[in-house]
């Protein structure tokens, strides 16, 4: 195989991401690109957790794919969850201590998968006990099953290492990661690099983990088992190992971030965690100044608070999720109002309100785009992956500040919390492009009617006025028509401006056959699956294109339209149910899209599920699928 | 710098009813200001929306007149952006004590050097004369149709009780002692509270400019000392119990400063303990870029981000 | 003449608005119909406000007109912004004081105007002085000046009727409706009975005022001036004077409205005042029970605390513009989330941030329809005149608890702000419909997926849970997908059902010739100056039909689609940059709508300049025409 | 009713983390609701977004799991529509102190009967530890970066600042203690808060068992008398100012109730001063229609809108 899908589970708590941030390290060192997404309860100890990942030997790993070849089970949920979605002679690697684990006695499972594996179990006249599960997947569906008391595995470690015995329990985790880099005979050395990168040279934990890592590839060459991956065939020297929020993290330093603000918000946070890792660091300060990151009492101080900052001239930005979002509109239509350059990195999650705040969703797409009172220019971006993640975290402070507007960065939690192997992006593509600034002087008019970007003095440079009433040229209240009138269409045309001059590159970019009849079209996290999609496509015959959308607002009618006119299926493909793109397309270009791919369950369209889809509607039957595999 | 009070003014006409107490509170803001002798540009007025909140654009400084209740948010982003800036808040009663109540006790606890000063009239006044968060009980002013069902808030117990190291109380009416506590405010390092007393003419026909001079008086610093002489925990506790005690005191307003602590480490000097070189170099003064490029270059990139670098180690 | 415009004008808190109050009660009495909208500054005491009003002999007033056939003002600002906008040959009533006063000390004035006034008057030839303007009016315009000192109007009856010095400059608005009432020579019955319902039978004032009345008529007789209008042939017996805000207020209450929550903001908070005023009226509560009316410390807890209300089973609402509606997103999400019937007013102003608070704007409509995280079912309705919001205010109550949804009810500061004649409203048409209500019960199920609208309990009758987070049919937490899958779409499908259930009269009416090849569309307070123009039109031989969309979400897509389907000009009139409307109608249908009238100056669409900007359109020289009309 | 503590359990697997406080203060809530014998049905759980909001659907009552910080809202608009029903608040320390401070600074002033249960672990526990508005300075948490820059509020301080009429503090692995907290604050008539130190195994390492046990103390109500007696302005005063100088006090923490005040009108009997039939008929429980028809009916309609109705008196 040169490419292999594999699951990491356990309850959450027990260090599942750790393993996988070891095992993602191990494999990039090892030459493999991955991506690795997690998939977890909103909760912090206790409920089902796991990593769906895909490895990939000699090309760009980009979508997930579920069946897995291999799960690696840290306890029985895992186990009972995920069994029947291993591929026919896949792997499966358990604790054999779990073997008498009834089906009844996983207390943290929810009611409604329980019955569901009841009754599947039933109809197969399975027992519900793992062992009788292993069994009927071992004779039914050549499932190779590697099993070994992990108890056993810990007390030898913590006997050779002399780990005290209330302690060892710690590296339970270890053994999963273990299992996934000896079934793919990854070398000791990039395991062991792995954990030195990741215990950030605490050599005690590297020795530790590496005596579980010994152990059990002792075992897992006992069992004769081995996931059959090619060697990497990938030429990179030298690549980033990041998460989606990690990527814009970076981006947004590259891009010259100064102050940060943000209220605590699932999938947004890990973002903020980053930067205020980073902001107290001596290093960072000495080479690129103070990077003030402020956790704020909520999200409409965190917008108030970026906006007061951008007055100051600094470079700011606020991130949040759907919930802060709702509460950020008001600020959004004053820095509309006031042409104040901020950013907000909107990472969506399942909705409406608290909805699946660990979930994933594009739901929010019109939200983003229209919510906030009264008329005002704001552009919206999106990111395909992470690489462009980082370059679009850093443009977007040039789009604010040239053209003075809010700009939404509109992201997800399947990028966010999806890690990868990314990589090194050309820093001489960041540019970092003020627009019109001035000192001010004498006279200055913030808001001059001469140009439809006003020139911009920051607070503190000259005297003048910001109000979210309607004002004249210098900022002050006046609600005389004529000047309502120009101050009014001034700032709106300002949308046609940033049409007109961001290149093609930032409004999309089209990967395949764009000659093709066949045109999906969609944006954010979407873009790999369907890549991946059309190139399996491809093979059959069928060739097609995928439309990148990353200019959501102004929308880039006049490049869409274009890419439309020339196809004859045009298949939307959002995580959503409203495939909103598609009625956006609809606004802007009265030109329906009629045929869709959607899903909002939560978890992301996966490579197995989308293919068929496409095949469905290609061939007639549907107009509109939905997804719905996943657990 | 030798400017005026009037050098601060701007020559807008000013759309406050004839007898508002703004008035005084802006004539009080420009002496201060004068004697202060700040720097126009280096002042940042941050107000909110309400009949108080438009005295941003009678002073001629830089203002920002921005949301309703958000004005402490937006200081606390422009100050710690930029330190040098001098930022005075300017709200009303509703906007910061309504609306704005949850920014106002975080700003409590985080003691940044901004002053807040409260227009408090105890009506809202530019949506016609609703109850504010500070209508006691019972009242009616002009344009309620019932009597205010709800109790007052107590600013100045509510500004201790969040943590304010300044916190005093003054007079619309009353120039000269308004202008002085501002003075004190402005040059007190932390965040300080000003609760000004303001008449509204037109909605508030209880709490009248007579209403105020039958029940304020002045304290008398002689005998009241609200400083925190030396940075001890006792002697902070035990004045800021005594203006506790003095703010629940409802038949007779005390004028004056009620408490004030200066050995509280103000927000950006606790940012200074970690940042080598902040405020000097500060979000707003320091560089983002070289000539259109980014600051990172490929070294420093790697420097910065090295927890996320993985080299491949193909072939070892 | 059977209909005539007026304005009246002085500064903000000089009592315009009792006059005008009064002036339409006596006018009501006398059988006339009338529209009449305060136009004024975000300011208590000191800026420019006026009426502009519409009187009609022998049909309905549903728009205004600008300019007018008389003025009546209070001050020289007034004289000085209008006295241009006088038809050839009207009337300018004035205070002969004033005829020294220059332009430039008119400190209130706002600057730009004033320098455009200055080039006029200069232009022109004309000193800077209200004497010389009105010199140059009467001799170049045919304007009627009746002039007259109001001091000694004043002074004469402050010895009549022994009112002391210091107070009888109350009187002095008097003298503008006594004015008009007298130039239209209304019976003095009139405005006695219209002072009397005023001024709540505080027969002092209403004396007091009758007498100024007197005075006004007198010295109008002296001048010989009149306004001839035709006696009023309409057959009311009994009609309602009501503003936007009291017809809502009167629906709710029609409605069983019991709990408001509000947080004062123009230009709703009207409509909460007249509610409270209400809500402790003895009478009131012996008829209908108690009203709730609560002023909360922000919108969060205004809508907060309306679901809570509503989810103890009271018919509740909030109220609120946009700032204040921004806030509300979250609850909003909320409420879609748990299928809460909540009902919020929502009163679009100038935006975008605090904008032009005084002004109206219809610029909301996508805030209304779109914000918000994730996708759930919300109703949007509109009405397009103050019986009709009457109505709407009432259902949307109905509509909420049948499909138990959030339902925002979308009208303007012009519709809120203006006074009118409103018919009597049929109380057999207002339905109290609670929808699925159940009490409960052993094994109750809150959001059962049996049917698209689960059965709904009341907090007291039974044990169930409501969250925000995705739940079962209990209204518990889960993150099932399946689970997941079918309580999303459940949701969302509701939508369906609105558009399927909702007797065609909800979604739209259709005025004028409906088989002509004009279709002008527009929603909420473009109806009456729309129609208004379509008759004009009709008049020149131009057939057309106006569509007035009452239900803006879900979108009445079949219906709109059939009546655009048949014509060829399609308008879209709406107080917005966008048209958005026309937007929606793309994004629904695919049908772009090209052509619009659209006016952002936060001043209402008048008759005078609709009828030209249509033509203009007609004629094919103009696709789009932005109306800047209004002072 | 005889319901036992397990009866107010629903039959769901918790999800909190081993060892969490949340356990205590869901076994002390169960017991006291057994022992006041509330009916399930009438009682309503209203809680916001945490660790400790998830307490909604343990507890076998109607639940209202709602926005982050706005439980207090919610609950008002629950208890004031239906009076007959007890409301009980439970909410973490980000939720009602942080983005919630504004609302509940809005319900002292409102008094209305609620009790609020502030979970106040001093992290936000369900977005992974991060500081939170009770953390101390200088504090470092588990997953903080840096130590806590902010300083903590004074729940109980700002709570007496605000105008509760209940104020008391207690400890999450203190169940006897706790438990009678809880039913004296739902006893109370008005505003109640109750401060429940609550350990965070999980991410708050500084606050463990252990400190709590070092640092708290039970208050002896021999000696310490919180209750307000009489419906006397001066006791009230004392009491609050003995409760405040007591809510500063932080070398040692204080169990038990620091201030009680039963004189204080709510807000539902504030309403019943105006509401002739309140809460007897309340909005919940007054008809809203006749047969699917309005309640009014043309004659009714006069006179409830009789200030606007106009009659043409053409002819006259
Ligand atoms: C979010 C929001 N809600 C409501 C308003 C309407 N509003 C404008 S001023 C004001 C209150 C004014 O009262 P206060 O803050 O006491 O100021 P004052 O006018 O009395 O000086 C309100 C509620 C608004 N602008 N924004
Ligand atoms: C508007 C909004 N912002 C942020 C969040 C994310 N969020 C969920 S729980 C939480 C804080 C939890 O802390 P706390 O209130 O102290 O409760 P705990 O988990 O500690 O019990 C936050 C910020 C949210 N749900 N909604
Ligand atoms: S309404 Fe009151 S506060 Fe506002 S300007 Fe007038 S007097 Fe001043
Ligand atoms: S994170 Fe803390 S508060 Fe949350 S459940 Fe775990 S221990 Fe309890
Ligand atoms: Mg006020
Ligand atoms: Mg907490």
């Amino acid at each position: 195989m040169d490419e292999a899908s594999c699951l990491l589970g356990g309850f959450q708590g027990s260090g599942v991401e750790t393993s996988m941030m070891v095992l993602v390290k191990a494999l990039a060192h090892a030459g493999y690109s991955v991506l690795a997404q997690r998939e977890y309860y909103s909760n912090i100890t206790g409920r089902h957790s796991y990593i769906l990942m895909r490895i990939c030997s000699s090309r760009e790993a980009r979508s997930l794919s579920y069946p897995v070849h291999l799960i690696a089970a840290l306890d029985s949920e895992t186990v009972f969850t995920h069994a029947f979605e291993l591929t026919e002679g896949g792997l499966l690697v358990l604790d054999r201590d779990l073997f008498p684990r009834k089906l009844r006695e996983v207390a943290s499972m929810e009611e409604q998968l329980r019955e569901r594996l009841e009754r599947r179990l039933a109809s197969l006249g399975v027992g519900d006990d793992i062992e009788s599960l292993v069994e009927h997947l071992a004779s039914h569906a050549g499932v190779k099953v590697v099993a070994f008391s992990y108890r056993s595995i810990l007390s030898s470690v913590g006997e050779k290492r002399r780990i005290p015995p209330t302690q060892v329990n710690r590296y339970l985790s270890s053994i999963i990661f273990s299992a996934v880099a000896s079934l793919i005979s990854l070398k000791p050395l990039y395991v062991e690099q792995a954990l030195r990168s990741h215990f950030k040279g605490r050599e005690e934990l590297v020795a530790n983990n590496m005596a579980v890592f010994e152990e059990v590839s002792a075992r897992v060459r006992e069992a004769k088992a081995s996931l059959e991956l090619e060697q990497p065939k990938l030429k990179w020297e030298r690549l980033l190992v990041a998460s989606g929020n990690d990527a814009v993290a970076m981006g947004k330093v590259a891009g010259g971030l100064r102050f940060q603000s943000y209220y605590p918000i699932t999938p947004a946070a890990d973002e903020s965690l980053f930067l205020e890792r980073l902001s107290y660091d001596e290093s960072t300060e000495s080479l690129l100044g103070p990077l003030l990151v402020l956790q704020v009492e909520d999200e409409i101080a965190a917008v108030a608070s970026a906006i007061g900052a951008a007055l100051a001239g600094v470079r700011s930005s606020t991130t949040t999720s759907g919930p802060g979002f709702d509460l950020m509109v008001e600020g959004l239509s004053y820095a509309g109002m006031n042409e104040v350059p901020i950013v907000v990195t909107y990472y969506q999650r399942g909705g409406p309100s608290t909805g699946q705040p660990t979930r994933g969703s594009q739901s929010d797409l019109f939200n983003a785009i229209f919510a906030g009172h009264g008329e005002f220019s704001r552009v919206v971006i999106s990111s395909g992956d992470h690489l462009e993640a980082f370059y679009d975290a850093a443009e977007a402070f040039n789009i604010a500040e040239k053209y003075q507007v809010p700009v939404i960065h509109l992201l997800d939690k399947f990028l966010a919390n999806s890690v990868t192997t990314m990589p090194f992006p050309d820093l001489d593509k960041i540019k970092v492009e003020r627009g019109n600034v001035v000192a001010g002087g004498e006279g200055y008019k913030r808001f001059s009617l001469e140009a439809l970007v006003p020139p911009r003095a920051f607070l503190g440079d000259a005297i003048f006025w910001h109000t979210g009433d309607e004002h004249d040229e210098y900022g002050r209240i006046t609600e005389d028509p004529e000047n309502r009138e120009k101050m009014y269409r001034r700032r709106i045309e300002k949308m046609q401006l940033i049409r007109d001059e961001l290149p093609r590159e930032r409004k999309l970019t089209v990967q395949g056959g764009s000659d093709s009849n066949l045109l999906l079209i969609g944006w954010g996290s979407v873009k790999g699956v369907a890549l991946d999609a059309l190139e399996a496509l491809e093979k059959e015959g069928v060739r097609g294109a995928y439309v990148n959308l990353k200019l959501l607002w102004p929308f880039p009618g006049e490049e869409v339209k274009k890419l439309l006119s020339s196809a004859e299926d045009v298949i939307a493909i959002e995580h959503s149910y409203g495939a909103l793109v598609g009625k956006l397309i609809s606004m802007e270009l009265g030109v329906k899209v009629e045929k869709s791919v959607v899903k909002y369950t939560g978890r992301p369209i996966t490579f197995d599920e989308l293919q068929p889809a496409l095949k469905k509607i290609l061939s007639g039957v549907e107009k509109r699928v939905v997804l719905k595999h996943g657990a | 710098m030798g400017l005026k009070p009037q050098d601060y003014r701007t020559q807008l006409w000013i759309d406050w009813c004839p007898g508002c107490g703004n008035f005084g509170i802006l004539s009080s803001l420009t002496l201060a200001l004068s004697e202060l002798s700040i720097d126009p540009k280096k002042l940042v007025l941050v107000s909110g929306i309400g009949c108080s909140g438009k005295i941003f654009q009678y002073v001629n400084v830089p203002g920002v007149h921005n949301l309703h209740g958000r004005s402490i948010p937006f200081a606390t982003g422009i100050k710690l952006s930029n330190p040098e800036l001098t930022v005075i808040v300017h709200g009303g009663d509703g906007d910061l004590l309504g609306i704005g109540a949850g920014h106002f006790v975080a700003l409590g606890r985080r003691n940044v050097d901004v002053t807040v000063i409260l227009h408090d009239n105890r009506v809202y006044g530019l949506t016609k004369g609703q109850a504010s968060p500070t209508l006691p009980y019972g009242v009616k002013t002009k344009a309620l149709t019932h009597p205010n069902i709800h109790y007052a808030v107590n600013p100045i117990a509510l500004a201790l009780a969040s943590g304010y190291t300044f916190v005093a109380r003054s007079y619309a009416l009353e120039a000269k002692h308004l202008k002085e506590v501002i003075k004190r405010a402005v040059q007190h390092k932390g965040s300080a509270f000003v609760d000004v007393l303001q008449p509204c003419p037109t909605f508030n026909d209880v709490h009248t400019p007579e209403y105020y001079k039958r029940i304020t008086y002045y304290l008398d610093e002689r005998d009241w000392d609200p400083l925190v002489r030396n940075p001890d925990e006792r002697e902070a506790e035990e004045k800021l119990l005594k203006a506790f005690k003095l703010a629940l005191e409802e038949e007779r307003l005390a004028l004056g400063v009620f408490y004030q602590n200066p050995h509280v480490p103000t927000f950006e000097e606790r940012l200074a303990e970690r940042f080598k070189t902040y405020p000097r170099a500060s979000p707003a003064t320091s560089p983002i870029g070289r000539e259109s490029r980014t600051l990172l270059t490929p070294e420093t990139f790697q420097k910065v981000f090295r927890d996320y670098i993985v080299e491949t180690l193909q072939g070892y």
